[in-house]
């Protein structure tokens, strides 16, 4: 997989606004666009002041023409920043970076399980939108506390995804976890391939679903990334390959790892 | 055209900037976003003799202007750099220089004594100065004697003309800065990172893993601009300078207060090309004001009026 | 309702905020934006004995996150303080801290001795940290012998409690901590400033009219923080925590690592109600993470997981 | 004169952009308004991130019911942000502050003439505006580098403030000094007050020709200020009152001081 170390300058042409905190911004890059492949990620500059200082990694939620889409939610300063610009104004954007998910390797007309939970469900639109182009059966399981965290459920039944969905507290969908919406409803249908992206509790359950089931699963981990291109070492997390535990850097090894990899506990 | 290179009487670089160790990897990681050769030169990451694994994450946390960092100086050793890294850096047209570390004074110098003769190193870089290492953030630097003894040893057993690197984490850089030159450095550069923590307020855990940690970028400028100012006045050998440089700008200010040369660290990770930007805008710099030779701004200071 | 109030052992403060020296004239100014009386304290500009005119201007100079001043401590002197200052602060509701300073140590001695047995005076706060008064910016608080001395002195010299304000600008915040401790000091207050620079590259000049200045702000605030923590595991008398404290988060992240009080500097000059707006937001805090007393905050780092 | 120790948060009404580098702001602020003098000023907020950290000192340059406005340049980060606040927007103001012009002290009916140099033009609009309450004879003497630093002229012309202007290219009006102008045109019709504002050699080149000619000047300069109320002690410059030369705070016992207390060189 492609990851190209460029910054590129890309104008907003398009801004969405999802529910309060969730926003969709379309970027022009044609290089990113022509070259990303879901689980990649790009490194956003929210502002070209010296604070916030460091750039901010966001998954590639889409790609149309020459556009990327980034989907993210507003949690802190940088992302506050962002959810402010407007059509038209230009961004710096460093991509597309790291591994995303293994598509080339047989999935083809697969029946795969997306798992998303909160914003983790950014590049599993992407996802979805590629493994429909293999004529995979995708199933997407959606997950958040409440109804206002997952926003883009509307869009995916506009656009025919299957899509399930929990809420913690039940507003919509199943009363519950993500993952305990997933369990119940996985023996109806049993994919041969799981892909994940969310919060850390979420994606270690997934692991022990995929072990337990003999599903194979591809997870998205996140952590705090100094540089998004190898540089800092300052995302690692714990890998596990070839039988050797090592710190790997995210943002190079992954974001995107097999469940097996990942030492969850130590 | 304006004359940017800057002469360390050692070394002569083809510009003042100098990408910092721990910021830039091996440089090769870099090679897609800039040809290196139009560096001043670049340190590499800090070598150990034996490999290591580094600090536990989270190893970074953003603060106001700055980043800390508790990476811990993971790193391959130097029998795989010198296999594997090293021949990759050979025929460069910029300055390699190597950035070194040790548990203690021999393991600084073994690896000195390893490397020496590749003609591909222009200097060393002696890392006495990370507070990432050893519990409490101390090391050599922070002591005269210590950092005499440790420069000593490392300038006995290599041929590699040395520049130590201090610690900020002082109440007189100067005194360490003598104490440098005394035991043979051949320069100065200064700073590393100043010890720093953060706390997660509601879950009341620090934020880095190994609790305390380094801090660069802008918020550090002014007090690093000042030790480099002292030091450049307590010592005669040169001083190269550090501490969130982001603009050609600042590496005026730098240079201005007599450092001469300075390196760029956390920059690298906000812009990969961060170096190159620098240079150009120290070009654009002189062009505005007239200055035909970038060494004409070094230690000129107006403190007379 | 939550309980705010904090204890020093020698004195009571209703809420754990404290405007810091320097920042907060002699807190008459800012009755108009506020009620004193909502504040755990205050501490009074630094009070040498005689008159003093303070550094010539410039005097600050803003940088990324921070601030650099040189005023330099210029003052009315404690007799005209005593007769026409301190009358005004007689009968409020709060601790009133005199920031004491000295060019030696007799001087901070007559000091404590002219003010002593006011009963509107809570506490003093000895200022042997300035960086802004001596050549080079050395002052008592860099050295451990200097520090004991000055503190004992003082501590013959009057009954009214004394905290010791600590220099940043020190290798060993520890040592330094025990030496107040060990010459009878009451608490520990810190930080004062960072010893820094700023140039102007196109003029060439410094940006203070004083060459050199302290840094406030939050650039500083992950060192200071720092080195609150491994104060308060130096000592065991209380510590009060300052730098670059801007909301009630910040101070909340001081009183975890150990702070018993906080002081706010920079931030009253950015919002003159900035301590009372700090005061909410703790309260707003605890609220939200269900902390009954704000004393069960101090010193709840989780440094096992 | 009453300096008002309070925070407001003023929502921006008017936007004017005249030329490349210099805005008009109006900003909702009836305290404010009712109490402000010409020659006081407010302090800004221009973000409310620690970058940058302080508040910018700025003139009342003109009152309009419950508003007051500010016109400034844009030179640095703070004005720039300044600049990109669109109406609408919510401001911190700190004001009004320190001593302006001395409008009660028999200034009724006289004639007074008003030097400004580049920004330093933004008070002495609304000097005008009151003095011309007062019946006074107001002309206004205006200059800067080039056409594009004197933008209000064709304000001033439309409203029929008789206004001088020089530029030092000469692209309009008289080539030169505006302290030149001045000299030039005095003789034609002495005034028996001076108010300026501008950079600090073009005031100094005031107070000389105050003293020369004997004609009392009130000047208002400018420092670096930190907090803008006396606190800080940070914007001082030599003051000569009763013969005795002192540091004096410029946000408290000024900005606006005569030209015979100030000590220029030293
Ligand atoms: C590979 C990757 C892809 C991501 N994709 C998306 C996405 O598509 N949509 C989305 O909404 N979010 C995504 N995130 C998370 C997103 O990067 C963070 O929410 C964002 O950095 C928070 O920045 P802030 O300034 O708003 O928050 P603050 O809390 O103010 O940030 C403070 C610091 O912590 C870091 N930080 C905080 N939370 C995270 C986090 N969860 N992960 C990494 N760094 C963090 C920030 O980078 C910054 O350095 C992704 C993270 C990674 C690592
Ligand atoms: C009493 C007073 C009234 C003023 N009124 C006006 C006005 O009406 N219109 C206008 O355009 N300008 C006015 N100024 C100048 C204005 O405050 C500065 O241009 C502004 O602070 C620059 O901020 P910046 O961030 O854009 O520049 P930067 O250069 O990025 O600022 C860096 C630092 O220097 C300070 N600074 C820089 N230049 C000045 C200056 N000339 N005076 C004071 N501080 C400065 C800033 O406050 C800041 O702390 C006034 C200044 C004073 C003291
Ligand atoms: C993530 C990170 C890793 C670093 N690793 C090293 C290192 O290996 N050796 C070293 O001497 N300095 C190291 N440093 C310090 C930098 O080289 C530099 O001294 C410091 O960051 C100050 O410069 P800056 O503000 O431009 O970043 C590291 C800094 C950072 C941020
Ligand atoms: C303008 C200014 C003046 C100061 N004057 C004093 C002083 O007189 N005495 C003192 O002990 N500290 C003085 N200080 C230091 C502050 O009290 C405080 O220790 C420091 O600013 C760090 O806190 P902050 O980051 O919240 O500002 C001064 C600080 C500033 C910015
Ligand atoms: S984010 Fe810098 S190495 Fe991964
Ligand atoms: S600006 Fe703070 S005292 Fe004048």
């Amino acid at each position: 997989m492609l990851s190209m170390l460029k910054n590129h300058t890309g104008k907003i042409t398009r801004k969405e606004i999802w529910g309060d905190d969730y926003f969709l911004l379309s970027l022009e890059a044609p290089d990113i666009s022509r070259e990303s492949q879901p689980g990649q990620f790009v490194m956003v500059r929210t502002s070209t002041d010296p604070y916030p200082l460091l750039r901010r990694p966001f998954s590639i939620h889409g790609r149309n023409g020459s556009h990327i889409d980034i989907f993210f939610q507003k949690t802190g300063i940088g992302t506050s920043l962002l959810s402010q610009k407007q059509k038209g104004d230009p961004l710096e954007i460093l991509g597309p970076l790291g591994n995303g998910f293994l598509l080339e390797d047989g999935t083809e007309s697969k029946k795969v399980s997306l798992i998303g939970g909160g914003r983790g469900i950014a590049p599993l639109y992407f996802l979805a939108q590629e493994l429909n182009k293999n004529q995979s059966k995708v199933r997407i399981f959606y997950g958040g506390r409440s109804s206002k965290d997952i926003p883009l459920l509307s869009k995916f039944k506009k656009e025919n995804i299957e899509t399930l969905c929990s809420t913690e507290d039940g507003s919509t969908g199943f009363q519950g976890l993500v993952t305990e919406l997933f369990e119940q409803e996985m023996n109806s249908e049993p994919p041969s391939l799981i892909c994940a992206c969310g919060p850390d509790g979420m994606l270690k359950k997934v692991s022990q679903i995929s072990e337990k089931n003999h599903i194979p699963a591809e997870l998205s981990l996140e952590s705090i990334m100094g540089c998004g291109f190898g540089a800092c070492w300052g995302c690692v997390k714990k890998i596990k390959k070839e039988n050797i535990k090592q710190w790997q850097k995210i943002c190079e090894e992954g974001p995107v790892f097999w469940a097996h990899e990942i030492v969850w506990d130590e | 055209m304006i004359d940017v290179s800057v002469d360390l009487g050692f070394l002569k670089l083809h510009n003042p900037v100098i990408a910092a160790s721990g910021t830039f990897g091996y440089g090769l990681e870099f090679s897609q976003a800039l040809d290196l050769n139009r560096l001043g030169g670049f340190v590499v990451k800090g070598l150990y003799f034996s490999p290591r694994q580094g600090n536990p994450p989270p190893r970074l946390a953003e603060t106001s202007c700055g980043l800390i960092n508790s990476i811990g100086l993971p790193g391959i050793g130097v029998k795989q750099f010198s296999h594997e890294i090293l021949p990759k850096l050979t025929g460069l047209q910029t300055a390699v220089i190597i950035n070194i570390c040790g548990e203690n004074r021999e393991e600084y110098a073994s690896v000195a004594d390893y490397l020496d003769k590749h003609e591909e190193i222009s200097a060393y870089e002696l890392n006495i100065s990370c507070p990432n290492v050893k519990k409490g953030g101390i090391c050599p630097a922070q002591n005269p004697e210590d950092t005499y003894e440790t420069v000593k040893l490392v300038k006995n057993s290599c041929s590699t003309p040395v520049i130590t690197k201090l610690s900020p984490n002082v109440t007189d850089i100067s005194e360490i800065a003598l104490s440098a030159q005394e035991g043979g450095s051949d320069a100065l550069s200064l700073v590393n990172t100043f010890l720093a923590m953060d706390i997660d307020a509601v879950t009341r855990k620090p934020k880095l893993g190994n609790i305390m940690g380094g801090l660069s970028g802008p918020a550090i400028k002014p007090i690093a601009l000042r030790m480099v100012y002292q030091a450049v006045r307590a010592v005669k050998i040169p001083v190269i300078g550090m501490g969130g440089i982001q603009t050609g700008r600042d590496a005026v200010e730098y240079l201005i207060a007599g450092a001469r040369a300075v390196q760029v660290g956390t920059a690298n990770f906000i812009s990969p090309d961060a170096t190159l930007q620098i240079i150009d805008e120290i070009n654009a710099f002189c062009e505005d004001n007239h200055i035909k030779k970038v060494e004409d701004l070094i230690r000129t200071l107006d403190i007379d009026s």
